[in-house]
């Protein structure tokens, strides 16, 4: 099937949220959800395709001269194409609940600005070439600000300048002329198995250059000290901040950095020259540190939010690594991570919506009130934490297995020392919920049940139970996984 | 010395120019800068004229049955249509000025600047 | 009919000009410049199609062959800028129609779209024409007109910044009727094609020297190039909005086209570069225009007077593009004429919005406008994101080739200098657009008074634009691909 | 521009009543005597227009305006450049290129000569209207 | 004997600028520059400019003198002793001067018969040879004004009817009153014109 399908849904959407309104809201929910499913139906088709050996592709637009617009179907993409597809369906149904328990206004914008976002993340992810990859990202940004600013306080607008500002001084100042660097030296943007700079006679010391500009322009990644947007867009509902922090936003980043390693620079490159040493440390440091900080933080979703800046460095120093394992284990951590996380924003957002509650000092106790909502985030912290029986330890293990072969232990030490600290400051919630007396008891009072919307807990169930279900049965992502071209 | 007498002229008329010139950057009265124009102008008109000038020829009206040497035509034609575009533009020149001596009271620039500089943006 | 199509180019609008003035109707008249503005887009249309098919096309005026007469030579390039001119002009003029009828008493009507024709008929005759002196004549043509359009506007300081304008025009204009001068003197002739051969033999090489720079600075003046673009602020902020937009879209484009053609068609890219070092002379005036103006409009409260800067600096980014002197590098600065010409026509409507409903452009004043102008508000930010260079925008097209023909020069600095000064449009444009979105906390802010949207005859020309920017933008191919047919017929000359 | 019909010169009036009929007439003879000599359209318009602006200096705008009123000029002005213009296209329905006044006659020669009298004559009516209008514009502005 | 003239007449030339320079009464300077086109139209005629001469001598010290007088006439005599000693102006103009006059060093001097303008086959040599059978009129300037370059006076007269209605939509067209134009024979009566002219300027 032609990728290009991939944008209709979520495009088609948009004139019936904007003609539905607030009135049938409803029916503009529906609709939302068929285009979900919509979606989520092409990719599966889409991978369908690939598995059979097709290679799907679309049409080309010249957007310059020799440069175009063109999307088409790769063992990564289509990763990344049915995890945000299946991941739109579920955020829907949990915001469904949201929203309407948390009384949000300006749903429609809402939902608009979330389907276009969809749309440019379908784009990144069947981007054939780095022009459309680009153009992806940025309508990305933009797309997310409205969503960031939600609230419409000084707040908002505050996070939203912070948002705004970093991620498109990154983009103008480093992607853009990493972009069109690459488009001198090499002989195209486009991106092919083993890298289109593989011969561009670049010194090591321009590679070195060039591999910084990427990743530091992909300021999405997150990677320090270009991080701060993501703390900053917390002011955002927690749909928003599970579709940025799980799905939308991050994952765009680090794919289009493990793409732009594999295809553009080749992992043999990125070797060879020694381009990747230089920022190796970056990642590192970023991880450690942003988990210390994570230690720090009392408000749930900020805690959550500097977790995340670590576990997507893990990704990054996996590309940076630059092996065919670790790569590999870059690729899985996108989806073992997407799972594992929106299901702690999904219960952070639970929480609030009905406990009115952000700051984690205050959980004691809460878990008999929400046993299904605190269970799952106990499941999905031992996904991120990388522990069995959840799927993020395949990730971690690639990724550790794959550091190993560069001959040194200092980066696996590095994912260990994080593991633990991801131990001591995400286990802590869930036993505090269990374990701890509930303050606002009297004693020997009986907690009564307080879930939130079922239109949540739904969300929450699913999203949990597939991180249990990716421990015992990862095959179709391996097998997918095993079907990139590494030279 | 050649080149002086051949070249004089125009030194001179780059001198007039000039002093046009000076006066539509250096004077602060609005009139006076139109007066500055009217003088580069015509100076520049000068210095075409100069060069459509040939030794010993006569102005460029044929005459029937004599074998003349005739001054260069094309420079007068250009200028012709120089010397409309002058009075042209001196003409909207001035009926500005009028305007704005009117709503301002003042055609000297420094001091219009210094109202304009109090009034708020539009 | 077709091989006469160039002289309909020009003598429509001519012809309409005292036609409107005959009629003294403000209806009639503008019914009457509409029409002939869109036939001049016709005709330019199909001119750059007969122009693409069969290459140069050459028009004697008069039946009098050149050099001995005057001709309208027109290639690629002018053919695609007098199709920009013809069509910004028509879209402009359907969005005047509202716009004008508030803000210019109704019994000068007529007199405000005659001069709107002769300035078009002027821009369009300096564009198509192949002789130096013409040139002069048109642009003389275009510019009272263009004094004229500025003073219609209702504040007393229209009159000041025409007049502004009207002298730094008139020492530019007198500038370049020296540097004619003395090519006559040099060469003995006038037509372009014809100079370009004779000028390499001249016997006179200083006064072709001085000629050149002399028609460099006036046209310089004339294109508002930092550091000459004093007139430009004013005249752009206090003129009537649709004028503003007309012109911001239209007469410096103009101005620039001429700098190319002399530069590289008539004293060709070895001499203008070559011996000459232009660049020298070129890059800091392109530097330092997009970086210093760009940071002055960042500090500005007026958003008709930060556009105006903004334009300065836009104009940077052309003249880097022509500094370069390589194919990429022209037509780089070619396509940004044509993709900053549809952005900012589009952002100057978009400000007559919302002056049309709110009665003032004072950027703290707007906020919380999305509210009541949301229409409004999306062009405006559709076409801000063209300034800063979004992907999907035109001024994207423009950024990637203009930073993608520096690192082909070489030329790191300027490219990372052109990305600075792209953030500082994030920061100004994103600055009008935050206040827009948000409601100020402070009090005395717009009353949240329901939707209040300019009328349709201004937001459909208006969108009409943002469209074709948005197509030009994701096929911006098509632009480019003429856009470098033009830079290469300049660098290989008069054919 | 300040006038002071009121006190009018005696002499003056007389002096000027004579003298116009005689600058018009110098005019017409510059407007079509320009082949053979120095003049053409644009001066001959130059010195009819200054006809008028002495009578108005004289005798007053009013006056002037009473028997060339203001509307009349516009309609010259424009008629002008429409004339000029006009023959231009006139030459192209003729087949030739614009402003190619071989096409106007069988004749080269006779057809330059049409043309040059009709373009002088636009010249010469814009000329004269504007210049009359100028000094209208800037006479009744006090 | 003509250079001679011409050596004299530029003289005057220079006199008179530097009196409109320094001359601070604006009615004196715009007399002055009058009296200037005059001289520089007797020059023309000494260079064989006659048109040229006849043009300036009715343009330039007839219309536009009559044009500022115009404007002169409502706006106050005296330029302000302001703007004067203006250095950064003086090198300015001195450096272009000075650039100019580098430029005239290796041109054609002064009536030289062999400059290229006057050597070019297609225009100037074919005007004079050939315009008297190919346009017809001995007054060669008409027949290139008219028909070699006939579209430069198409331009022209555009200019002319551009400058028109600039002034009439600038100055003109205001509605008047009946009272208006009872005032217009009286003798002026400033204070009286002024607010007048503000409350049109209003409406």
């Amino acid at each position: 099937m032609n990728p290009l399908w991939a944008l209709v849904p979520p495009l088609a959407v948009i004139p019936f949220i904007l003609l539905l309104g607030e009135k049938r809201k409803n029916w503009r929910e529906v609709s939302i959800l068929v285009a979900g499913v919509a979606l989520f139906l092409i990719n599966k088709s889409i991978y369908n395709d690939l598995m059979a050996g097709g290679t799907p592709q679309s049409g080309e637009i010249g957007l310059l001269a020799d440069y175009t617009l063109k999307l088409s179907a790769e063992p990564m993409g289509v990763m990344f194409g049915l995890l945000a597809s299946f991941l739109w369906v579920v955020t829907t149904v949990y915001s469904i609940g949201y929203m309407r328990g948390h009384h949000e206004i300006n749903q429609t914008r809402f939902y608009t600005c979330f389907a276009i976002a969809l749309a440019a993340v379908m784009g990144a992810a069947y981007a054939d070439n780095l022009l459309t990859l680009f153009v992806a990202y940025e309508v990305i940004t933009i797309s997310t600000f409205p969503l960031v600013t939600h609230a419409g306080g000084v707040d908002a607008k505050k996070a939203g300048r912070v948002y705004l500002g970093i991620l498109m001084t990154t983009s103008i100042g480093f992607l853009l002329p990493a972009i069109v660097w690459t488009a001198t030296v090499g002989s195209s943007l486009d991106f092919v198995p083993g890298g289109v700079l593989a011969d561009s006679g670049l010194s090591n010391g321009a590679m070195a250059c060039l591999l910084g500009l990427f990743v530091f322009g992909i300021a999405k990644a997150g990677i320090m000290p270009f991080h701060r947007w993501l703390p900053a867009a917390m002011v955002a509902p927690t749909p928003v901040s599970a579709l940025l922090h799980a799905v939308a936003v991050v994952k765009t980043g680090v794919f289009s950095l493990l793409k732009i390693v594999t295809y553009t620079f080749g992992i043999d490159t990125v070797v060879g020259s020694g381009a990747a040493q230089w920022f190796l440390p970056v990642a590192a440091f970023t991880v450690i540190v942003s988990s210390i900080v994570a230690f720090t933080k009392d408000n749930l979703k900020a805690r959550l939010a500097y977790s995340t800046i670590s576990q997507l460095s893990y990704i990054v120093m996996a590309a940076l690594l630059a092996t065919v394992m670790s790569v590999s284990g870059g690729v899985l951590h996108i989806v073992m991570h997407a799972f594992g996380k929106i299901t702690l924003f999904f219960c952070a957002g639970a929480i609030l919506v009905a406990l009115h509650k952000s700051e984690i000092s205050k959980l004691d106790g809460i878990g008999r009130r929400m046993p299904i909502t605190m269970g799952a985030f106990f499941i999905g912290a031992v996904s991120i934490i990388g522990l069995p029986p959840a799927g993020g330890v395949w990730s971690k293990l690639l990724i550790a297995g794959g550091s190993l072969d560069t001959g040194t232990i200092i980066w696996a030490s590095v994912l260990m020392l994080s593991t633990l600290l991801n131990i001591a400051y995400l286990l802590p919630i869930p036993l505090r919920a269990f374990f701890k007396p509930d303050p606002s008891l009297a004693p020997g009072e009986k907690a009564t049940l307080q879930e939130a919307p079922p239109a949540c807990l739904w969300a929450i169930v699913l999203t949990a139970f597939t991180c249990l279900l990716l421990f015992v049965y990862p095959q179709p992502l391996t097998e997918l996984i095993g079907l990139i071209q590494w030279r | 010395m050649t080149q002086l007498i051949g070249l004089y002229s125009y030194w001179v008329v780059i001198v007039l120019m000039m002093a046009g010139l000076y006066i539509m950057i250096a004077r602060y009265n609005l009139v006076k800068k139109v007066i500055g124009l009217g003088l580069f102008q015509t100076s520049i008109f000068y210095l075409y004229i100069t060069m459509g000038k040939v030794e010993g020829g006569t102005a460029p009206i044929l005459v029937e049955g004599k074998e003349l040497v005739y001054s260069n035509p094309l420079p007068h034609v250009l200028i012709l249509t120089a010397i409309v575009v002058g009075v042209a533009t001196s003409a909207v020149a001035l009926a500005l000025i009028v305007r704005i001596h009117e709503t301002y009271g003042s055609i000297e620039e420094d001091e219009i600047k210094d109202i304009e500089a109090m009034e708020p943006d539009a | 009919m077709t091989e006469q199509l160039p002289a309909l180019q020009i003598l429509i609008t001519m012809l309409a000009a005292p036609v409107c003035v005959l009629v003294r109707h403000a209806k009639v008249s503008w019914a009457i410049a509409f029409g002939a503005n869109v036939f001049a887009f016709w005709v330019a249309w199909q001119l750059l199609l007969q122009v693409q098919d069969t290459g140069a096309i050459r028009y004697a005026l008069g039946g009098w062959a050149a050099p001995t007469g005057i001709e309208y030579y027109i290639d690629t390039v002018n053919a695609a800028i007098v199709m920009l001119v013809a069509g910004i002009s028509s879209v402009v003029l359907l969005y005047a129609y509202s716009s004008v009828s508030k803000a210019i008493p109704k019994a000068k009507h007529y007199l405000f779209y005659a001069a709107w024709l002769l300035c078009v008929t002027g821009l369009m005759g300096i564009v198509i024409t192949g002789d130096a002196f013409n040139v002069f004549v048109f642009l003389e043509v275009s510019s009272l007109a263009t004094y004229m359009l500025i003073s219609f506007g209702d504040d007393r300081r229209a009159l000041t910044a025409s007049f502004r304008y009207l002298i730094l025009g008139s020492v530019g204009a007198s500038f370049i009727l020296i540097g004619i001068g003395f090519l006559y003197a040099a060469t003995g002739t006038l037509n372009m094609i014809d100079l370009a051969e004779r000028i390499p033999d001249s016997q006179s090489q200083r006064a072709v020297l001085v000629a050149f720079s002399f028609i460099t600075i006036g046209v310089l003046i004339k294109a508002a190039v930092f550091p000459l673009h004093a007139w430009l602020p004013n005249a752009y902020t206090y003129a009537p909005v649709a004028v503003t937009a007309f012109l911001a879209g239209t007469a410096t484009k103009v101005s620039l086209y001429v700098l190319l053609r002399f530069f590289f068609s008539v004293f060709g890219e070895d001499y203008s570069f070559g011996q000459l070092f232009l660049n020298g002379i070129l890059l800091p005036a392109a530097i330092g225009g997009f970086l210093l103006m760009s940071l002055v409009a960042v500090f500005q409260t007026d958003l008709r007077r930060m556009l105006a800067y903004s334009s300065v600096a836009q104009i940077g980014y052309i003249v880097a593009g022509f500094s370069m002197a390589s194919q990429a590098g022209l037509a780089a600065g070619i396509v940004h004429i044509v993709n900053h010409a549809l952005i900012k026509a589009s952002l100057f409507m978009a400000v007559g919005c919302i002056i049309y409903r709110v009665g003032h452009a004072h950027i703290p004043s707007l906020d919380n406008l999305f509210k009541r102008m949301p229409f409004t508000c999306v062009a405006f930010m559709l076409s801000g994101a063209g300034l800063i260079g979004i992907p999907l925008t035109v001024g994207f097209v423009s950024k990637f080739t203009l930073i993608g023909a520096a690192m082909d020069e070489g030329w790191w600095l300027l490219a990372a200098l052109i990305l600075i000064s792209s953030l500082l449009a994030v920061i100004y444009i994103g600055r009008v657009v935050e206040i827009m979105l948000f409601r100020q906390s402070r009090e005395g802010g717009q009353a949240s008074t329901g939707m209040a949207e300019a009328p349709l005859s201004m937001l459909i020309p208006m969108y009409a634009l943002v469209i074709v920017a948005l197509y030009f933008g994701i096929y911006g191919s098509e632009t480019l691909g003429v856009a470098n047919e033009a830079a290469l017929q300049l660098l290989g000359g008069f054919k | 521009m300040k006038l002071y019909p009121r006190q009018r010169h005696r002499v003056l009036q007389v002096v000027t009543k004579l003298l116009v009929p005689f600058v018009l007439m110098v005019g017409l003879y510059v407007q079509f005597h320009g082949d053979y000599g120095p003049g053409g359209g644009f001066q001959a318009g130059v010195i009819f227009g200054s006809a008028f602006i002495l009578y108005g200096l004289i005798f007053g705008l009013q006056r002037t305006r009473e028997i060339l009123a203001p509307r009349v000029l516009h309609v010259m002005m424009s008629l002008g450049v429409l004339l000029y213009a006009g023959t231009g296209a006139v030459t192209m329905l003729l087949g030739g290129n614009l402003l190619d006044y071989d096409a106007l006659a069988h004749d080269p020669l006779h057809g330059q000569h049409w043309g040059l009298f009709a373009i002088e004559l636009g010249v010469g009516v814009t000329v004269s209207a504007v210049m009359i209008s100028l000094f209208y514009n800037f006479a009744s502005k006090r | 004997m003509e250079t001679l003239v011409v050596a004299v007449l530029l003289t005057f030339l220079v006199v008179i600028a530097i009196g409109i320079i320094v001359l601070r009464d604006l009615l004196g300077a715009v007399i002055l520059l009058g009296v200037y086109s005059l001289v520089a139209a007797g020059a023309f005629v000494v260079m064989d400019a006659v048109d040229v001469a006849f043009t300036e001598a009715a343009v330039g010290s007839g219309i536009s003198t009559i044009l500022f007088l115009g404007a002169l006439s409502f706006t106050s005599h005296k330029q302000k002793p302001r703007g004067h000693d203006s250095v950064a102006a003086l090198v300015f103009v001195v450096i272009t001067g000075g650039v100019l006059i580098y430029g005239t060093l290796d041109m054609p001097y002064y009536g030289s018969a062999e400059s290229p303008a006057q050597t070019h086959p297609e225009l100037a040599v074919r005007f004079i040879e050939e315009s008297g059978s190919e346009v017809g009129p001995p007054n060669i300037v008409t027949s290139v004004l008219g028909s070699y370059r006939g579209y430069d006076t198409l331009g022209e007269t555009l200019v002319v009817f551009a400058a028109g209605i600039a002034v009439l939509s600038i100055l003109g067209l205001k509605r008047r009153r009946p009272e208006d134009e009872v005032l217009e024979d009286a003798p002026g009566d400033t204070a009286r014109g002024a607010s007048d002219n503000q409350q049109a300027y209003k409406e």
